[in-house]
């Protein structure tokens, strides 16, 4: 099983928008930012920043929400705007 | 009430849309427009396209719900956004938002409310591309303070 | 900085006036454009057509005055308004303002206050026609009100 | 030598837009507003109100300026702005 990650603007940009973190379990959203860091070069730090937001299928969660391994993670820099 | 926000990979074309916009409507005395324009410079150096990032369907939310607070934040009969995604050139059309009401205040107050809100809290990443180099936005302080004006 | 100010017995064309105003324009991140239109209704009665007098020169100059002065006032880069007189029927439009900027306060700030001025100040002198009779109208309450916000 | 005289928005419509005074010699402003209300039927009382102004060659002027025959005078209620 795996869970769909998508690393939006300049995360994409620096580490590549497309990943997969395989887990066969749920996971809080707080593990899912830390295999992430460890899965992917230098994410580590950022992964860690109160002001990078991550959302489950598309609603933005807390850290202590809970990843189904069926589901999409998008990780989110603050927004530019329009 | 109809409120639309639409994601479009093309430039809005203004003029259309302000002229569908304004067709057949006999009830209200008002309607404001704004069309935000990719500008050629920024800071001081020049910019010679931007490019934003966005995320399928959750983008399309966010400025849903930016228009769908106006609505019922502001005595207005109709509301559209229409928000650029991808490659823009300069000079190019990135976001056209037209409100119409009976009169102008709120249609003026609604569209103003709809560029704060757009302008920080519709979920885009914005890149910057010069020549030399590109760079990634964040809201400016001023657009965090225009949208503190309509804090409740 | 382009200021103009016009006076037009025919319905001014707000999309080929956006289209216009938006070509070519790659220094300025915003425009807001106001269009006003002819209610079919006004203080609860219908309203089946609105005849705006002017005096000839004096109006036009009066025109000119609001448009240089928001021009004076605000930090934009070109000002168009063109005002309709004589004969208008419901839906129609009355005036057309556009205002550019390099950003968006200043274009809404400078064309609101345009709205103001022009609703209280532009030379006009209005007859509402209805199913009972013609009546001659002067500012509103409210658009005296909305004028003062403006007081230095 | 005649004043010609313009009558704007309403006060056209009841009045009738266009009159003529014959004078021979520089009035007043306040003079102008009398002899009209004298000539013009029903128009005296509105003549004399501070909100209807009164243009000489187009510019607003007080009562006291001088307008001369060959001039023209714009009787100018309220605007109703646009």
């Amino acid at each position: 099983m795996e869970i769909r990650i998508l690393f939006l603007g300049e995360l994409g940009a620096r580490f590549g928008r497309e990943h997969v973190l395989e887990s066969t379990e749920v996971l809080t959203v707080q593990e899912v930012r830390r295999r992430l860091g460890d899965q992917v070069e230098g994410s580590a730090a950022v992964l860690t920043r109160p002001d990078v937001r991550l959302a489950v299928d598309q609603t933005v969660v807390p850290d202590t929400a809970l990843v189904r391994p069926d589901q999409e993670v998008a990780v989110l820099p603050i927004y530019s705007g329009g | 009430m109809a409120i639309t926000a639409l994601l479009s990979r093309d430039p809005p074309r203004a003029e259309a849309e302000l002229q569908a916009f304004l067709n057949g409507r006999t009830g209200d005395g008002a309607v404001v427009a704004f069309v935000g324009l990719a500008r050629d410079s920024a800071g001081g150096g020049p910019v010679t396209g931007l490019h934003l990032d966005h995320y399928a369907g959750f983008t399309e939310r966010s400025l849903e719900t930016i228009a769908a607070d106006a609505g019922g934040r502001f005595p207005v009969s109709d509301i559209r956004v229409i928000h650029r995604c991808g490659d823009v050139a300069p000079g190019e059309v990135i976001v056209f938002v037209a409100v119409a009401a009976p009169h102008r205040r709120a249609a003026f107050e609604a569209a103003d409310y709809l560029m704060d809100r757009l302008k920080t809290e519709a979920a885009f990443w914005k890149r910057e591309d010069g020549p030399d180099g590109s760079r990634w936005i964040e809201p400016t302080d001023q657009d965090r303070e225009d949208l503190r004006r309509w804090s409740d």
